[in-house]
């Protein structure tokens, strides 16, 4: 939303209150960062900033999808689960059923990755497709048929592995969650990518504007001859597609897939989109802030655990600041305002 | 050629709504290249014409023609297809859209998959300049005033190839000035042969712009014909089937009490909640108890922030409120109605109803407290009384105190809001805008309703952008312009010309 | 569900963990092999889902139950309930003291399994050793628990035995690898052991630890799930605790068959199997060493 | 005149769809429970019904609750955590202490079941309170204040007892969870008298009439002169009073309690409001509807259990089933404007 606050105010040379306004999540993610080095020299090493961007790219992946779908003041809780359950399916796919599930290394056989990210993310898109039709064809609020998702996908996961783990994928498989590029973590760079173009679709294309469109009024946007039951379903099924890439990553990452993966993922990844600034009643929001959420909580987590601080206290410092960083951002732009 | 099929014609249309029928077996016809239009008292039914014209709704029976061939037209989409472009009566803008893509949404400019943002914003600023709407075209609608806004809605619907162009009220919410640039464009248009469906409960812009009309009553057709063939008087009497009963005496200036409300050099500068606001600057006036004040100004002038400020909906920086000669201060609406002041929001929908619930809560949630016992329980008698008695008075038609607000006509939910606040029965009433979108028929209740107010003693302050209403209700009428009050004058010494001067005088020569 | 063939509750605390359901599907097949229709139920780590499971069975009139707590004490008073059904109950895993009249417990206390972590560790390295501590799900019995017997070993062992980082990781496998990365960012020299409250966290850690491209740390899961096996088989994990689940499902089913068909009361009220850790020396006996290819 | 055609229609004696729009997540409930006593005639026993009571009482209480917040377009997601704290609490004072957590039955020194009922309830308030005014002072969208509220309490119960459970009450405490009165379960009782209580402030009272409006339009309540901070403010109180009084009917229940209490509830608790017809944009709602969709949710938990169903099925059919009633109660409404 800041960058579609078009500003003749521009012009008037550096606004500092527009910049705070603009860039708050960002502001906020530096300090956190400069207090955590502060604290801990070694939170600032090369490899724990790898580590970090690591494990917030599975997160960050489907926050960005999340992103689209706030932005039409919807809500997705099926995530973690229907992670779960693309993960496995890509998982069997590699391993070539359910029989080895435990082979490890290269002795696994199989049908490749090639076949097992199509595979999950086929199931994203699956899950994502009947969730986006029942929302728009039966009128049942998003909460409320994601969080049937919610519970149907786990049951499916659940169902489909008997409850176990399927593990020990072949290199090429594992690379994609664990290889290097450059000493660039391979997620990170399927993030970046991700987030680069879903940054374009919104920013400057036609579904992108319809997206913002409908979620800043419906009834204006159908007035306006949109289709607005068309772009809802969408957004889920953009969400299905990284929930399932998302699982691949995951899976390869952990060399393993079970169907207890990504349970409470939701309000973490619904938290990064929300303290990127978007707004949960629809309309506002931007990728490039869902990326600075996401760090956000990542960091977060990684600076308190190399604290060493105790877990009990880590969840009372976590809650404390998710709602800090978001009033900071709320202070700022209304200050802006009064400016 | 007089054997064409008309552009549009609609027959046998009906409608239902739980408890309402809006529409019964309706007919209308628009001819290519004229200028229709399509009156009715507050519920006749004419927006629910319209929106099963535009595909919005559905017909429970009826047949629609374009140039002779039956259509359907089951949604929006399809509508403007076939050259039906419509401007809703209800605010239909994304507001945290620019101007630009609120304008073009779904049509942009561009390749198949990107838009061409620059092509986009110099076709919308081509647009707004015809329509005088001077602003960036970046700029989000949620910043604009609600007459601005109402013309970015123009300004989408003249974006589109049309054959037929909708106008639900578009005047409402504007000023002469627009009002007049609006004009021009509809001739232009009809030039090329686009017509227009016009629908206004301001009657003199009926025979200034619209070649026929057709007028509805309670969901039926009470007539049709050439404008140039009748009068005001016989429109109304279409509209309404009856006389109109004439304005209430008003109690003589002469008997008008001490001073209910001053306001002493208000200051508001570009401020907290909206970066476009208007700036008032010294905003000083006084109003008796008794007495209408009528404020006048162009788009812009600042009454609706003064009115804002004096009941405490958005602070000010500096001036002073004096209520029966007390300064008193006022921070939130709360106090401002414990100090005997009420406020009728310019913009109903947004700022006063409650749509999804009953009449009867949105009418009582002003005097809860008094229709409640010492445990605070709501009496239904008395609350159901009260509803009674309103509707009564103002002749708000309803199915009953328990139907929604939001199915109302946008006349009958302004009377609730209206009623809401004569409940109240404060000492000092801010109208603004109060007969937006209202009928003929309801107007001259709503004068009345402020006259008796008057009488019985309120000090009304009416903020009104149609210049007739001013001259017959106030007492006295002062004059805004950017923020500045540039004068104050009698009633019984003005008139329309003399105000149009006031009202565009700038500071200096207001002094 | 005709008189020769009762129906029993197998209860567990919840499905979603390979543990449980190995003990699950112990629990079902030895009811069936003995005759009876097991009447399942996922406690889904909540002690009121599981209350309402075993009021829902009473209810439906099962003749006997078989259930490993959530929470000792907060399933307490449903067991009571079934107790007083006349329904003969048996507790499996964890013990619930509180109620008289439980036909009987089979047991391997989970602090007797954290003490087996602990006893392998001051084994494996009698000049002492810097430890990584990867708790569980905060709050969960199991996690307590394991956490204790853990301590009670090392803290008794002095202060040779450093534990330098510890932390939750939630019983979660990605919790396991993300944690344990942070920790050897955070710590200036690598750990000699790493040891977890589950297997799942054992092998997120050991993700970690194989991406940094250590050797040479000692890393102790627990529970013996199949996978796990494998990895101390192929060298990817030091050791895992056995806690016999399915042996500990199946004496309780066939002590519970025996009371419901017989009337025959057991010998002992409380058996107790020793957790014991598995390295790769005595790896046959791993439960299910036989699931794993 | 229309308002004279109106009325026809009313007098036409009775209306199909109106019954079904206004009742139909009743009717769902009692074609489920037709459905269940068919299957397996057991589910009908009085016991088994009475069981089905006393399991919906707690989440029942949460979710009277839970309305209130949800009329006001708002959203609880703490309220697990703060029924695991409020519950720790309780039990602390009951057992005069942690020392002597785990010391069973009478032989439990303590302040008395009044004293822990009263410190349940008031950390319920406190916690609902700081959350309220989180969200009307530094405007922070409800979500995400409770987001942060979830994990603070949870961080808070777990600190507080150590991670460990306390447990065994004496006879008094344990009465409110356990006792009955005439057969009928105490908690029920309770769960009864509180929702008729929240039927007649909502239906009835100034106050009830308030939270409708700033939940139907905030800034038109606003306009009319209602302190809108206030009311929001309040309606979280008012769940902090359930969570906490919940929170000492599920200890009494258990005679225990743990600080992993409670998680997942707010998901129960937002769906049981939701089937019951009350919309998650506020202003509609009520508390019949909350009770009926309270027990719709206990009676599907039940009646798959007794029906003996596999436990990875039963999540894919509470899924299923959640998201069907919901969308009946929309068919039924759209049905009625058709009509
Ligand atoms: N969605 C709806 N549900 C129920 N009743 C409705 C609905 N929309 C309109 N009505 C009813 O239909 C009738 C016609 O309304 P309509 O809006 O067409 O009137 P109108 O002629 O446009 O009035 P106005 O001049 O006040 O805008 C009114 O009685 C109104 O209450
Ligand atoms: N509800 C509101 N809150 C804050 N600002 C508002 C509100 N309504 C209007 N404004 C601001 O006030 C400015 C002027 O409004 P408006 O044009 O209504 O002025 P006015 O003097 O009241 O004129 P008129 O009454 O003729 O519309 C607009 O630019 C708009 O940004
Ligand atoms: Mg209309
Ligand atoms: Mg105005």
């Amino acid at each position: 939303m800041t960058e579609l606050r078009a500003t003749p105010e521009k012009s008037a040379g550096f606004d500092p209150f527009g910049f705070a306004a603009r860039f708050a999540p960002l502001i906020f993610l530096i300090v956190l960062m400069a207090v955590f080095a502060l604290l801990e020299p070694r939170f600032f090493t090369s490899v724990n900033l790898f580590n970090v961007a690591r494990q917030v790219s599975i997160t960050g992946l489907l926050a960005i999808g999340m992103t689209f779908v706030i932005l039409t003041a919807g809500i997705d809780l099926s995530i973690g689960s229907l992670l779960a359950f693309a993960g496995l399916v890509a998982a069997a796919i590699a391993k070539g059923g359910l029989s080895d599930r435990f082979t490890v290394g290269d002795d696994a056989i199989g049908y490749g990755w090639q076949l097992a990210a199509l595979g999950a993310i086929a199931i994203g898109l699956i899950g994502g497709y009947v969730q986006g039709f029942a929302i728009t064809r039966f009128k049942v609020p998003p909460f409320v048929v994601t969080l049937g998702g919610m519970s149907v996908f786990r049951g499916a996961a659940l169902l489909f592995a008997a409850g176990g783990p399927i593990s020990g994928f072949d290199k090429d498989f594992a690379w994609w969650g664990q290889g290097k590029v450059f000493e660039v973590p391979v997620p990170v760079i399927i993030f970046v990518i991700a987030a680069v173009l879903a940054h374009i679709v919104l920013s400057y294309t036609r579904y992108g504007r319809r997206v913002y469109a409908v979620g800043g009024n419906p009834e204006a946007a159908r007035l306006s001859g949109l289709n607005v039951n068309w772009i809802i379903c969408s957004v889920y099924v953009i969400m299905g597609f990284f929930a399932g890439l998302s699982a691949f990553v995951l899976a390869a990452r952990l060399n393993s897939a079970e169907a207890v993966a990504g349970t409470g993922y939701e309000l973490t990844v619904i938290a990064s989109v929300v303290i990127g600034g978007t707004s949960l009643f629809g309309g506002v929001g931007t990728i490039f802030g869902t990326v600075i959420g996401s760090l956000l909580i990542g960091v977060l987590i990684n600076g308190l655990v190399i604290l060493n601080v105790s877990s009990y206290i880590q969840q009372i410092i976590i809650g404390v600041i998710i709602v800090l960083a978001v009033a900071f951002d709320t202070f700022a732009k209304s200050r802006r305002r009064r400016a | 050629m007089d054997t064409a099929p008309p552009l549009l014609r609609m027959s046998g249309i009906s409608k239902s709504f739980p408890g309402v029928k809006a529409l019964d077996d309706v007919s209308f016809t628009v001819a290519a290249g004229e200028v229709h239009a399509l009156l009715g008292e507050n519920g006749a039914g004419k927006s629910t014409l319209l929106k099963i014209l535009a595909g919005a709704q559905s017909a429970n029976a009826g047949t629609i023609e374009i140039d002779g061939k039956a259509v359907v037209l089951a949604n929006p989409h399809e509508a403007q297809q076939r050259g039906i472009v419509t401007i809703y009566q209800e605010f239909t803008l994304a507001p945290n859209m620019s101007i630009a893509d609120n304008v073009f949404i779904g049509r942009e400019p561009g390749s198949r998959l990107f838009i061409n943002r620059a092509e986009l914003e110099s076709a919308t600023s081509a647009l707004t300049r015809r329509l005088g709407l001077d602003r960036s075209v970046r700029t989000l609608v949620r910043d604009l005033s609600v007459a601005e806004q109402q013309l970015v809605e123009i300004a989408r619907a003249l974006s589109m190839q049309s054959k037929l162009i909708v106008m639900d009220e578009p005047t409402s919410a504007l000023s002469r000035a627009e009002v007049e640039k609006l004009f021009r464009l509809v001739r232009t248009l009809k030039s090329e042969g686009i017509s227009t469906i016009f629908v206004t409960h301001r009657l003199e812009e009926v025979f200034e712009i619209c070649d026929n009309y057709t007028v509805l009553r309670d969901g039926r057709n009470a007539g049709a014909g050439a404008v140039a063939e009748t009068s005001i008087e016989g429109i109304i009497r279409l509209m309404v089937g009856r006389e109109l009963s004439g304005l209430l005496a008003r109690r003589s200036a002469g008997l008008v009490g001490p001073v209910a409300l001053a306001v002493e050099d208000l200051v508001r500068l570009r401020t907290p909640t909206s970066p476009h606001a208007i700036e008032l600057r010294n905003v000083s006036f006084k109003v008796r108890s008794g007495e209408i004040l009528g404020l006048a100004g162009l788009v812009g002038a600042g009454r609706t922030e003064t009115a804002r400020a004096i009941f405490g909906a958005d602070p000010f920086d500096s001036g002073r409120i004096l209520v029966d000669g007390e300064p008193v201060s006022i921070r939130t609406p709360q106090e401002a109605i414990r100090h005997g002041i009420g406020l009728v929001p310019e913009d109903r929908k947004q700022q006063a109803l409650f749509l999804a619930l009953a009449i009867r809560t949105n009418l009582s949630i002003t005097v809860l407290d008094r229709i409640s016992n010492a445990l605070s329980f709501v009496s239904a008698d008395k609350e159901l009384g009260l509803v009674d008695e309103y509707r009564r008075k103002l002749n708000i038609r309803m199915a009953g105190p328990d139907q929604l607000v939001g199915n109302l006509s946008g006349g009958n939910q302004q009377k609730v809001v209206l009623a809401r606040w004569l409940a109240l029965g404060p000492r000092v009433l801010i109208v603004d805008e109060p007969t937006r979108g209202i009928d003929v028929g309801a107007k001259v209740e709503v004068h009345n309703l402020l006259f008796e107010m008057a009488n019985a003693g309120i000090a009304v302050i009416a903020i009104s952008s149609e210049l007739p209403e001013i001259l017959a209700i106030s007492d006295r009428i002062v004059t805004m312009r950017e923020g500045v009050v540039t004068g104050e004058i009698r009633r019984d010494d003005a008139d329309q010309e003399k105000l149009m001067t006031m009202m565009t005088l700038s500071v200096g020569e207001a002094a | 569900m005709a008189q020769d063939k009762p129906e029993i509750l197998t209860s567990v605390p919840g499905l979603t963990f390979p543990f449980f359901v190995h003990m699950m599907n112990a629990m079902k097949t030895a009811v069936e092999a003995q005759g009876g229709t097991p009447i399942e139920s996922d406690g889904q780590v909540s002690s009121p889902k599981q209350t309402a499971d075993v009021e829902a069975a009473i209810a439906r009139g099962v003749k006997g139950i078989i259930i490993s707590p959530n929470e000792v004490d907060a399933m307490a008073p449903a067991i009571q309930q079934a107790i007083e059904a006349n329904i003969p109950v048996v507790t499996v895993d964890r013990r619930v003291a509180s109620v008289d009249g439980i036909l009987a417990h089979v047991g391997a206390d989970n602090v007797k399994g954290g003490e087996a972590q602990g006893n392998l560790i001051v084994q494996m390295f009698p000049q002492g050793a810097t430890i990584i501590n990867l708790q569980g799900q905060s709050g969960a019995s199991p996690a307590i628990d394991r956490n204790k017997g853990l301590h009670n070993v090392l803290d008794a062992a002095g202060d040779k035995y450093k534990i330098v980082f510890e932390q939750t990781a939630g019983f979660d496998r990605a919790k396991g690898l993300s944690v344990t990365e942070a920790a050897l960012s955070g710590l200036a020299e690598p750990p000699q052991v790493i040891v977890a409250a589950n297997d799942d966290m054992a092998l997120g850690a050991m993700e970690a630890v194989k991406g940094r491209g250590l050797t040479g740390i000692a890393i102790i899961g627990f529970d013996a799930l199949p996978e796990a096996l494998a990895q101390v088989r192929d060298g990817g994990l030091t050791a895992t605790i056995e806690q016999f689940p399915g042996k500990q499902s199946s004496t309780g089913v066939q002590i519970l068959m025996d009371f419901v068909k017989n009337g025959t009361k057991p010998a002992e009220q409380v058996t107790l199997l020793t957790p014991v850790a598995i390295t790769k020396d005595n790896l046959d006996v791993g439960e299910r060493l036989g699931e794993v290819k």
